[in-house]
């Protein structure tokens, strides 16, 4: 599976696939299913500086090829992180990309002093794009400056490097990427989920608790697919692409659009072996293309000097 | 834990709109036990992407059996699968209802609640415990697993119009009982409610919440615990000694 | 059926469920398949004040629960569609939602100017947020300042109401929203479509030659509820709610989000006969629950004295 | 036009992966004639939203024939209805075959383009035409309807790889052929340009194209005419008449 490997900054990978950020808590469940150190790296569940209790059930609710959540970040806490939930994931020995939220530029900065001291951490993956979270958060990412500004002041504080994770609920993304990028981020995570509703269709109420969540799945595979596409020609930095990933086509899309490492999020809880599966089946696909390397793949959709494959 | 495709051997409706389901398979996850549930892929799991949790209402090596009402897309897509066909299950999840050794039990279930409650009724009389258990539904024609009930000790069934058994709410019903040592009950926070409060002897709850992944990896079924903290009612649960959780 | 009669400004419905604009061209064709009349309005296929070619083909490609289009705004200009498209719908004796396109205000107001003077229009869309044309249209839909602009002038040439269509490719619709509404707007119409892409698995490429397309359909319901629930909440303008319906359920949860009426656009496709359809259904709903009229139900998510249904 | 949903009566698979499904039903669509088309609902129409248009085959009263080669999603799940099941159509659409009431026919088909000459040739040769057909596959496991197509006529298959009937492409084939008085030819645009640019004799051209409302009011599927202006595949054609539009 030599043809796999991807090196990313801080993330040195057997495979460019892991769980996404709160699709995966810190790894202890999976690891009952499967063995972990199959994944490429693991981005695990966002960490705080304080403990957070999250929001008040109904959290998820179920939408045509999607599902929105509001979880709300519950989490023990940077430090609590880790020190006990850490362990799973070391001892697979795969990389833990670190999911760093807050409210504040200060918060962010503590929860990533925190989080990049941590061994097993490769790199840090800055959250500015939560929508279930009342304060904080989302608004950095909907705003080129304050995106700048969070991402040089935790790029200081921490020695990993920091990859921003991108919110879709804005007008322009590329703004916004090209922003973090001068202000010293090292990679892109992209798409989080886009701002969603559902009502109870009889009482006419929401069905979540915190009336809005964030939409994941099938569902917004093409709005992610369209903003790589976009960002990617805009940037240099690495991208780890993801938005409704369920099949090794969706991985194949997603690298094609510019993506260099995809993450499966929602998909593992409709089928927990995913990761495992679907790592599996892109090497046999690209095998039965006789393709040397999976990094070829990674913006065929745009570049005109693309290896032609069929 | 499995993820398993078993194949629809037999398929009843027992009520208005609920379905007895007897599935096969030469992979029946294994520590089925009552109070367990079964994640169930509704339709292809193309436009429906989350599973439904449904507990374990029989086992044994070779079959294992839902009833469940259509109530929603993804449950009438379950209730439309045709025998023969199969269904994509994930399990069994959570833990299930610790089982007394001796003694006396009351077991309270409302409507869908009940039949993890049959699979309880089965083993507590294996382990030689005399049972009573305390039914409720809307109306008549909702009535199901009253006679399976039977075969294990006395039922009392309650209807909120009194179309059939007693007039009025289970939870009434139940707490005219006092003769018993543990009681195990199942259904809508409401109804589990005035049980965990007003019953005096030990006991069991087990709770519904929407779920996401179903093994605690997503924390959308978060429910808060008396003492502080919070439990994760796909894994810490469903099933919890009374007095633990808020409800 | 009187219980479903619903008056906006230029717009004196039958029933609030009309098709939306560019899933239903001028009504020449479903005219073969229906009577036009029961419908509550229609909102006919943009209008440019040249006539357009469009993109090239493919136009059209399926995701899960959606679709992208990129047509291209392909139209007759503005004053063969006023002479000889809106026939069907006079004779049906429904009012037309005449959606107007351009890549310049200029361009807008041209197109206004020319539909406003129709007989059959009841009343203007003011197309702010297509983004399947290269230039013009969707700056508009990002940006409050402009698209007050274009509203005002567009207002000042037209003696007919004016919707604005919001696109929800933006950070902050509700800022569009109140801007649109200082300047001048009679009505709002949301959402229109989400931009995504679709890659070709094997060959990387993306399948549409736009490349990018609009995503439709029910996979985007739940950003259109919140959206509209959120714009609703800000503004005093009525709003027409679009965006994956597909059932009366659909309809129900539009209408309590904070909808005035209703618009089905891809579902058309699927289902040619579904507004006649829901048009029966939303009533026999309304009945079911002894509601005495429709608007009973717009706002009802959020609205504390709303009331009780069942 | 109807919307229907028709009963699967009978099912087959003529080639690999080539099904002919014979549809029954009190409506089937009337006005069903050679090169028009069904546009098809594929799975339960919430994940796939766009029907499949597929050319009609064969049609009587009761039945209607349609023939496809299961390639993506969609096919692939048309394909996996079961006999006894029904499936939501809509048509027929589009304009068919303007057919010759005298002289001779060469129908050229490649591919999924060629169930429709299969329709074509029965009426023609009903109307008295002396029929020959030409039609290319990619290899002998693809080929389908040469037998069918024999009844009607003579037929010579080409195959690309030479695994059965000539070597080669249909359209060369096609080319090789001057004795006729009319062409009639479907499939994709690539083989439709070489006909177009040096047939002689008039003939007729059935285009594909991406579709969504299939009735002309989206816009989709529209391809520039040679003289300027455009047509809509799925209205004004999918048949158009030799140097119409531009290939
Ligand atoms: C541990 C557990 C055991 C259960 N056992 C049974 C059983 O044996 N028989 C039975 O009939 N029902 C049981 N339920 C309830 C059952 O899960 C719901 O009725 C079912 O999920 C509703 O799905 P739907 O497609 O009909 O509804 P929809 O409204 O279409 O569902 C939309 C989403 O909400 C979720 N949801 C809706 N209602 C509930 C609910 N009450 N509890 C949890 N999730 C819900 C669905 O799972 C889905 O994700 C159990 C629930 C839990 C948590
Ligand atoms: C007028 C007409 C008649 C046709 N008749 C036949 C026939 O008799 N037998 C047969 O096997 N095929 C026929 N086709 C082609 C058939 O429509 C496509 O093979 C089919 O739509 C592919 O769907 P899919 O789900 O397999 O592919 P997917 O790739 O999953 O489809 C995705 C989307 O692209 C569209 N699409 C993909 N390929 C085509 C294509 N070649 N033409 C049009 N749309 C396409 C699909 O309809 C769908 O909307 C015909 C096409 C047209 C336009
Ligand atoms: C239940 C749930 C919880 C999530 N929690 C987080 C989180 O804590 N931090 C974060 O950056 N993204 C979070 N996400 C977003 C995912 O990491 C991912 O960006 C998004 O779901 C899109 O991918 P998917 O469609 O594969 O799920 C969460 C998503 C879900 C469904
Ligand atoms: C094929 C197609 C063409 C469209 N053309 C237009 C258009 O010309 N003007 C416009 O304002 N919206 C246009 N739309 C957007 C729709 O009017 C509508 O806002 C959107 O599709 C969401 O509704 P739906 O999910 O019900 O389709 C078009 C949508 C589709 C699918
Ligand atoms: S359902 Fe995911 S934690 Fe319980
Ligand atoms: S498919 Fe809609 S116009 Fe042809």
């Amino acid at each position: 599976m030599s043809r796999l490997k991807t090196k990313l900054p801080g993330l040195d990978m057997k495979n460019p696939v892991m769980p996404a950020s709160g699709c995966f808590a810190f790894g202890a469940e999976f690891a009952d299913l499967y063995d972990l150190s199959v994944l490429g790296a693991a981005a695990v569940k966002a960490a705080t500086p304080e403990p957070r209790r999250g929001n008040p059930v109904p959290r998820v609710a179920e939408t045509d090829s999607g599902m929105l959540n509001a979880i709300g970040l519950q989490n023990p806490g940077a430090k609590a992180i880790r020190e006990e939930h850490l362990g799973h994931c070391g001892k697979a020995g795969i990389p833990v990309l670190a999911n760093i939220a807050g409210t504040s530029i200060d918060d962010y900065c503590e929860a990533a002093a925190v989080m990049a001291a941590a061994q097993e951490v490769g790199a840090l993956e800055l959250n500015i794009s939560c929508p279930n979270v009342k304060e904080g958060g989302i608004q950095f990412g909907n705003d080129p400056q304050l995106a700048a500004e969070v991402t040089r002041a935790v790029c200081e504080v921490s020695a990993k490097p920091v990859y921003v994770k991108l919110s879709p609920n804005t007008g322009d993304i590329a703004a916004i990427a090209t922003s973090v990028e001068k202000a010293g981020a090292s990679g892109l995570s992209m798409i989080n989920t886009l701002i969603g509703m559902r009502l109870d269709t009889e009482t006419g109420r929401p069905v979540l608790a915190n009336k809005t969540g964030g939409l994941s799945g099938p569902a917004v595979k093409p709005v992610a697919i369209r903003m790589i596409y976009e960002v990617s020609q805009r940037t240099d930095l690495p991208i780890i692409g993801m938005g409704g990933i369920s099949s090794v086509e969706d991985i194949i899309d997603f690298l094609s659009a510019g993506a260099s490492a995809v993450a499966v999020g929602t998909a593992n809880f409709q089928n927990p072996f995913i990761c495992p599966e679907l790592i599996g089946e892109l090497d046999e696909w690209l095998e039965k293309r006789q393709i040397s390397h999976v990094s070829e793949l990674t913006g065929r959709s745009w570049k005109s000097c693309s290896v032609p494959l069929s | 834990m499995i993820k398993e495709k078993l194949k629809l051997a037999k398929k009843e409706e027992v009520a208005a709109n609920v379905y007895k389901f007897t599935l096969e398979g030469s992979h029946i996850p294994p520590r089925c036990s009552p109070g367990r549930f079964l994640h169930v892929q509704a339709g292809d799991g193309r436009a429906m992407l989350l599973r439904r949790p449904i507990s374990i209402s029989a086992a044994d090596d070779q079959t294992c059996v839902i009833i469940f009402r259509a109530s929603g897309a993804g449950t009438e897509a379950i209730a439309s699968v045709r025998v023969g066909d199969t269904i994509d299950v994930f399990g069994p999840l959570g833990s299930g209802f610790p089982l007394l050794d001796d003694g006396t039990a009351l077991l309270v279930g409302g409507g869908v609640g009940v039949p993890p409650l049959h699979f309880l009724a089965e083993e507590l009389v294996k382990n030689g415990i005399r049972v009573k258990s305390v039914i409720g539904f809307r109306s008549a024609e909702d009535v199901f697993l009253a006679d399976e009930l039977r075969q294990y000790g006395e039922v009392e069934v309650t209807t909120e119009d009194g179309t059939y058994g007693t007039k009025g709410y289970v939870t009434d019903a139940a707490l005219m009982n006092s003769e018993f040592d543990t009681f195990y009950a199942c259904g809508p926070k409401a109804m589990l409610h005035p049980l965990q409060e007003n019953i005096e002897a030990p006991g069991y709850v087990s709770l519904e919440e929407r779920m996401g992944c179903g093994i605690g990896a997503c924390f959308a079924c978060v429910c808060d615990k008396k003492d502080g903290g919070y439990v994760k009612i796909c894994s810490d649960g469903p099933v919890f000694e009374k007095g633990v959780v808020q409800l």
